[in-house]
């Protein structure tokens, strides 16, 4: 079977072509082609997932094109990686397209849909199955087209199509540097075949400053593709793409290609301590980050954008603590969990025909099945056990606790907590409270089963898939990823340390029941608590009001304790929670401030360069005929002036 | 001083002024007859390197052809001479604005002759002497030898160029031809097309052998239309 | 007998001119001139090589006269891109021709 | 000196077919017919196809005609690019022939002429058949540009590459003057030879300076930095299928002469000019690419990306390895396809919305989906995005460029291709992403526009096979490029 694997990628491009040019994109009759296609890519792969796991490593290639007395080939390399990663687009890919079925029906544009989700789901098979880094490059860029003409799917209103250029643009610049790293991983191996390459590594061919420099050049381009710091500025616009497309494309397997990418090169990358210091660090600073903005997100796709962006940040964590399963095992569960919840939100703002949490609430009395699926989806992402979302993130955190950089290890703990905190928010403003929107309450149903199936199937993923990697069936994942390495990498087995889990475990608790209090049982109301923000600033200010403390302590001790058990009674009892959530939502005002402001200022920043550069240059072209033959004919006699009386 | 040197000289000075003259001269008529005077010059130059049959030849081409060519363009073309009364640098000011601009062409021209002399001396081509007896043509600049070579190894280009004649002759045409002469001559005066204001129309004063035109009916056509 | 020095610096010379007249000239018949004075220079290098350097090749004179036909016919064409220019917009002043620019 | 009329065949054909060109379109003077009017298209079409298909009696390498004939490989690579774009410029003209008022029979007589002086440029080793075979080239542009005499931007667009032309010769003449006058030849193998006994001389610079004037002149014809101020007024200017001939026809046929005239007669001089054509290729890509982002025409836009690819394409000559030719021109072959396909489409649009605007790009992919989605195709080619032609012509050079140890250049080449980028991207997105403006379509009964069926119905006549046939070789070419590779190889086994 793993022999066939490459069928799993053909399949749906042949559903492509038969959209294409038989079915017709503007009919809707090439969904079934697109449904039936990625049913059997995903038997296909489970086939080869089976075998692959097993320990079956198997691959072939035929010659592309021969340069000089070099070959560059295409073929495919099949690993238990690649099989994960089958599995996982393509069932994806299958939900996807069957949610589609209800989501986008009576679309304008219904049959170019699903011809463009054939397209995508054959890229993105082709990225996982390429054994070397020129294919796997080939489909990086039609992944990325496919992206770009789904988010740009409703086209009529400016902003989406503004949104589908910013992300294509935007990842560009990672790719530039990806694009570089080749070159430079090509001048110094002479190859690009994955085997060759790790080969050369093992071997010692290359310097360590070109396995860094490769490294973190081919990590640009993970950084554009998975929306890291300072490059994810697009994928939340990118939510202005059909909600299911989002899902798929940019939740579940595209923006995963970068941490693939990063997984696949891994013995590239470990080979580099700054290479893994800096794929850490930038992981576990965008996890953060991202997971603060999601605090204070109004919009529930975009909530769901930055905890992807968040989410991913993780997994690149794990990768740069060393830890390639982390990394890899987070990024399935979070294919999993994350579009359950993007399916889901997809249920509600079919509903409801809106995005804004703030018009939703209650919808539990509504959509059962959708609350409860979003539920158990939220619950894996806030990292409750035994849902798959807790034994990777698990994982992650013990790879950075072991890793010996306390910072990042905090840092993640910190983001778990307030994913819990922001997940709970957001399930409860939708589903429980009182609706806040009565007329749009009124309206909202539960789908038919085109959108129960897929629900449910993800939920039983996102509950279930965790224990491949559970330390109570013996960590089979970890065993997987073993089989992937190349002769010559082993794993680091990281021993379990039950502090790291008793953390997680409590970051998890502690954020659902903060988000709770706040927004469920509504001890704090939410008008008060950004009222608090006021005063707490202030107390920030002041130390904390620590010197006149001390002042009032040795003057008026007694006046100085009861003033004490007051500021304790106000800030500390009363405002705990409201510290926390005050912090958090300050900082990602400011962070969203950043966000917009720098990070997009530099962008259009070097784009309005370059277009200003262009109006100078242009006003050369006089128009005059005497102007040009004077720059033809002078840059000639420069030229012989300086072949008479310089070149020598 | 030898005589050939000063006659040298002499066909060297009215070469260039001529040549001058062209660029400077307020009359562009005056203009292209210098031009024809710089290419006699030319002409009397190549005699000096013993190469009669090119003199011939420059005179032919260049003076009975190439300037007549040119006459006839400036008499078909029939406008104000542009040339304004004003010195070359003034007039470059207007075109490109800035005040140090005008410089730019004596620059370039100055620049070419510097350099190019500087390569030339370097070369150690200023006083070389010609191979053989001076006064008798060398057999490269034979009339045979050219014949024979023109005939015989580079007969492919000579017929190339026969095509080039034919191409610029079917450009020159088709470009220079006013349409409904055009049509005369393609055989269909009643075609249906319209003829766009502007389009074909001739001078004020064509040659009196095209006067059949109707050409004062064009001209305001022209006017209406430009 | 005179040096070749002074045929190439006459040819330079009226090169140099050429190139002169055609970065002033306004008129685009008066640059077609400049250009075949440009040419004339050029001829004078073919010829002047061969008389004095390699007497026995004809190349310089084939030369020579494949310039002359190909400047007969580049003129003709040329006029007639002119004749077109005059014809449009009762000028063969150059700087007319500018609505395409930047 | 072997006389073989057989190696001249094709430009035989060619000749002949102007000939029965202009005499079929005296006899159908009257054009009223429509079926009469394309008849002496039909006759070029296929005078040119049977020009193409002379070639396989190659009577094989060798010199012919006194050493002014060279066949070899490198010829007949460039004489079957030359023919196809003919064929496709030809199939892109014969609707924009008859809406503009041009005159078909000379039209189509000087599309062949200027074919036959293309190949005469890359089939020989002497500069006199490479000059004469460039002037009939430039004299066969100068009035084709010009051609439309009720349109001034033509005129204009013709004076202004007359002048220039004109100059640039001037300047070309000189240089081989001076050529011959170092060393007695005119013949690029025995020029290399002379050279190689002239290294360390005092005369030596004269060398340089030739090189430097046949440099100017071939680089104004291929639109290198700074004498590419023609291209972008000429290319909006001319008629479109002029355009396209220019961009993809001159262009190449520059590109021999000019890897001929350097790689064969100068290699001795390299030292000297590779690091000037580096300098060169780099300002030309930069300056093409970045004054490209300002451009609202589209035709002057590709005009600037025109500037661009032949900085691409000089860089595979400055670094002057065996392979780097070979990347050359396949770049070429690439570059010819994926440009004759873009201006396909622009003649299909101008036709019908009257104008080149950008914008009168917009909602073509709902009016023509399949015209819009091989524009894309094209725009991604010239990129460098894959799974195309133009991806697979950028790596070989970037592959060319590694190898000869030139990272970095293929670094700025790499920045370069996003530079470009938002220009090309802009009018994808009007195609796509912006629905049609109905006020751009002409009213029906104008010339050039009347409802779409009809203009998928004209399309179907020479822009649909010129559209398929272009997009089949852009993908071919970037999909399976190994017999392809294998050719140019061969190709530059000089």
């Amino acid at each position: 079977m793993a022999e066939l694997a490459w069928v799993a990628a053909a399949l749906p491009f042949f559903s492509f072509l038969i959209q294409v040019f038989i079915t017709g994109p503007t009919r809707r009759r090439g969904d079934w082609v697109g449904i039936i296609a990625t049913a059997a890519s995903f038997i296909l792969s489970i086939g080869v997932l089976l075998e692959t796991t097993a320990g079956v490593r198997t691959g072939s290639s035929f010659l592309w094109a021969t340069m000089g007395d070099r070959t560059f080939r295409f073929g495919y390399h099949v690993d238990a990686l690649t099989g994960v990663m089958l599995v996982v687009v393509a069932l994806v890919s299958l939900m996807v397209h069957l949610f589609s079925l209800g989501y986008m029906e009576g679309d304008v544009r219904y049959g170019r849909y699903y011809t463009i989700l054939s397209l995508f789901t054959f890229s993105m098979l082709g990225l996982l199955l390429a054994d070397n880094f020129l294919q796997l490059f080939v489909f990086w860029e039609l992944v990325g087209l496919c992206s770009f003409l789904l988010i740009g799917h409703w086209y009529e209103e400016k902003a989406n199509s503004n949104a589908a250029m910013k992300a294509f643009l935007t990842t560009r610049v990672g790719d530039i540097g990806m694009a570089i790293g080749i070159f430079l991983l090509y001048s110094a191996t002479g190859t690009l075949q994955f085997e060759e390459v790790w080969h050369s590594v093992s071997a010692g061919l290359l310097t360590p400053a070109t396995i860094t420099a490769v490294s973190l050049l081919l990590f640009a381009g993970a950084v554009g593709k998975s929306a890291q710091f300072p490059l994810h500025v697009w994928l939340p616009d990118a939510m202005a793409g059909p909600t299911p497309v989002s899902a798929l494309i940019h939740a579940a397997t595209m923006v995963a290609a970068g941490v693939y990418l990063v997984a696949r090169s891994f013995p590239l990358f470990s080979a580099s301590p700054t290479a893994m210091y800096w794929v850490a660090a930038i992981g576990g600073f965008t996890a953060f980050f991202a997971a603060t903005i999601a605090l204070v997100q109004e919009d529930i796709k975009k909530v769901l954008a930055y905890s992807t962006i968040s989410q991913l940040g993780y997994m690149f964590l794990g990768l740069g603590s060393g830890s390639l399963v982390a990394g890899t095992f987070h990024l399935m569960t979070q294919a999993f969990f994350k579009s359950l919840l993007f399916l889901a939100s997809g249920s509600v703002i079919h509903a409801l025909h809106t995005q804004n949490l703030h018009e939703m609430g209650g919808l539990y009395r509504r959509m059962r099945w959708t609350a409860w699926t979003w539920i158990i989806g939220s619950l894996a992402m806030a990292g409750v056990p035994p849902l798959s979302g807790f034994w990777s993130k698990d994982e992650v955190l013990l790879a950075a606790y072991h890793s010996g950089r306390p910072l990042l290890f905090w840092l993640g703990l910190i983001t778990a907590l307030l994913t819990a905190f922001y997940i709970t928010r957001a399930t409860w403003l939708a589903f429980f409270g009182r609706p806040r929107d009565e007329e749009k309450f009124r309206h909202a149903h539960e789908g038919d089963w085109r959108f129960k199936l897929p629900l449910g199937v993800l939920a039983i993923m996102a509950a279930f898939s965790g224990f491949v990697g559970s330390s109570w069936f013996g960590h089979p994942f970890t065993h997987w990823m073993e089989t992937t390495l190349p002769s010559g990498f082993h794993l680091v087995e990281l021993e379990p340390a039950g502090i790291v889990q008793l953390l997680a475990l409590a970051a998890a608790v502690l954020g659902i029941l903060l988000g709770w209090l706040v927004y469920g049982a509504g001890v704090v109301s939410r008008s008060a608590l950004i009222r608090a923000a006021g005063p707490v600033y202030t107390l920030l200010k002041r130390k904390y009001y620590l010197d006149e403390l001390y002042g009032w302590l040795f003057v008026r001790t007694t006046v100085a304790l009861s003033w004490v058990v007051s500021v304790f009674d106000r800030y500390i009892v009363d405002g705990i929670v409201n510290l926390i959530a005050w912090f958090s939502t300050q900082l990602s005002f400011a962070t969203g401030d950043f966000d917009r402001s720098v990070i997009d200022g530099a962008v259009n920043g070097v784009g309005a360069a370059f277009s200003a550069g262009s109006q100078v240059l242009r006003r050369a072209q006089t128009g005059y005929v005497g102007a040009y033959l004077l720059v033809l004919l002078g840059a000639m006699a420069a030229g012989l002036l300086v072949l008479a009386f310089i070149v020598d | 001083m030898s005589t050939t040197l000063l006659v040298f000289f002499a066909l060297a000075a009215i070469s260039l002024l001529a040549a001058w003259r062209v660029v400077t001269d307020p009359q562009i008529m005056h203009a292209g007859l210098w031009m024809g005077l710089c290419f006699v010059g030319v002409a009397g130059i190549f005699l000096l390197l013993t190469a009669e049959f090119l003199a011939g030849v420059q005179i032919l081409v260049y003076v009975g052809a190439i300037t007549t060519i040119i006459l006839f363009g400036i008499m078909l073309s029939d406008v104000e001479e542009v040339q304004p009364q004003e010195p070359p640098f003034y007039r470059f000011r207007r075109r490109f604005g800035r005040w140090w601009q005008p410089a730019l062409p004596l620059l370039v021209a100055a620049a070419f002759l510097v350099a190019l002399f500087t390569i030339y001396g370097q070369a150690g081509w200023s006083d070389l002497q010609p191979v053989g007896p001076a006064a008798s043509t060398p057999a490269g600049l034979d009339i045979p030898a050219i014949g024979h070579a023109l005939f015989g190894p580079y007969a492919l280009p000579a017929e190339a160029a026969s095509v080039l004649l034919l191409s610029a002759l079917l450009g020159a045409l088709v470009l220079a031809m006013r349409e409904e002469t055009l049509r005369v001559f393609r055989g269909s005066p009643g075609s249906s097309r319209v003829l766009q204001p502007g389009s074909g129309m001739a001078g004020r004063e064509v040659n009196a052998g095209e006067t059949d035109h109707p050409g004062q009916d064009e001209k305001k056509e022209v006017g209406a239309g430009t | 007998m005179i040096p070749l020095g002074y045929f190439l610096g006459f040819g330079v010379l009226l090169f140099a001119l050429g190139l002169y007249g055609v970065l002033t000239q306004r008129s685009a018949i008066r640059m077609v001139m400049a250009i075949e004075l440009m040419l004339n220079a050029a001829n004078i290098n073919f010829l002047a090589f061969t008389r004095y350097l390699y007497p026995d090749d004809p190349r310089g004179a084939i030369w020579a006269i494949f310039v002359m036909t190909v400047a007969a016919a580049e003129v003709a064409v040329g006029l007639a891109v002119i004749l077109v220019l005059s014809r449009r917009r009762q000028t063969i002043d150059v700087d007319a021709a500018e609505e395409m620019k930047h | 000196m072997e006389r073989n009329i057989l190696v001249l065949l094709p430009q035989l054909v060619l000749i002949a077919t102007s000939f029965l060109v202009l005499a079929v379109d005296l006899r159908t003077g009257d054009r009223k017919n429509r079926e009469a009017e394309l008849i002496p298209w039909l006759v070029a079409l296929l005078g040119t196809v049977a020009a193409l298909v002379t070639l396989p009696l190659w009577v094989g390498q060798g010199e012919f005609w006194g050493r002014m004939w060279q066949s070899d490989r490198f010829s007949l690579f460039f004489q079957v690019l030359v023919f196809s774009v003919m064929i496709l410029v030809l199939l892109e003209s014969a609707e924009y022939v008859r809406s503009r008022e041009i005159q078909s029979g000379v039209f189509y007589a000087l599309i062949l002429l200027a074919g036959v002086g293309m190949t005469m440029m890359a089939s020989s080793r002497e500069l006199l058949t490479i000059y004469v075979g460039l002037e009939l080239m430039s004299v066969s542009f100068y009035a084709l540009v010009g051609m439309m005499k009720n349109d001034d931007r033509s005129n204009e667009a013709a004076i202004k590459y007359y002048l220039l032309g004109a100059a640039s010769s001037a300047v070309l003449l000189f240089g081989i003057s001076l050529l011959f006058g170092l060393t007695g030849s005119t013949y690029l193998p025995e020029i290399s030879s002379k050279l190689s006994g002239l290294q360390g001389t005092a005369a030596l610079p004269v060398a340089w300076a030739a090189v430097l004037l046949l440099f100017v002149a071939l680089g104004f014809k291929v639109a290198a930095v700074p004498f590419h101020m023609w291209t972008p007024d000429t290319y909006q200017g001319a008629p479109t299928p002029v355009t396209a001939y220019l961009a993809a026809g001159s262009k190449a046929a520059a590109f021999a002469a000019l890897i001929r005239a350097f790689s064969l007669g100068l290699p001795t001089l390299a030292d000297l000019w590779q690091p000037a054509l580096t300098a060169v290729a780099v300002a030309t890509m930069t300056y093409g690419n970045v004054v490209a982002l300002s451009q609202t025409d589209v035709k002057r836009m590709m005009g600037y990306s025109s500037i661009a690819h032949a900085g691409y394409v000089l860089t595979g000559l400055a670094i002057f390895t065996p392979e780097s030719l070979s990347a050359t021109l396949y770049y070429l072959l690439a570059y010819a396809f994926t440009n004759l396909g873009v201006f396909a489409v622009i003649v299909l649009v101008a036709g019908r919305r009257g104008n080149e605007e950008i914008s009168s790009f917009r909602g073509l992919g709902q009016i023509s989906p399949a015209y819009a989605a091989a524009l894309t195709l094209f725009f991604l080619s010239l990129v460098g995005i894959p799974p195309t032609a133009g991806f697979l012509g950028k790596f070989y050079l970037f592959f060319a460029m590694i190898e000869a140890d030139y990272t970095w250049l293929a670094v700025v080449m790499v920045i370069n291709s996003v530079i470009s980028l938002p220009y090309y991207y802009n009018v994808v997105r009007q195609m796509w992403l912006e629905p049609p403006e109905e006020a751009n379509v002409l009213p029906a009964g104008t010339a050039a526009g009347q409802t779409a069926a009809t203009i998928a119905h004209r399309a179907l006549l020479g822009i649909g096979p010129a559209v398929a046939v272009t997009a089949l070789a852009v993908l071919l070419l970037g999909l399976y490029p190994q017999p392809f590779i294998e050719w140019v190889r061969q190709v530059t086994l000089l």
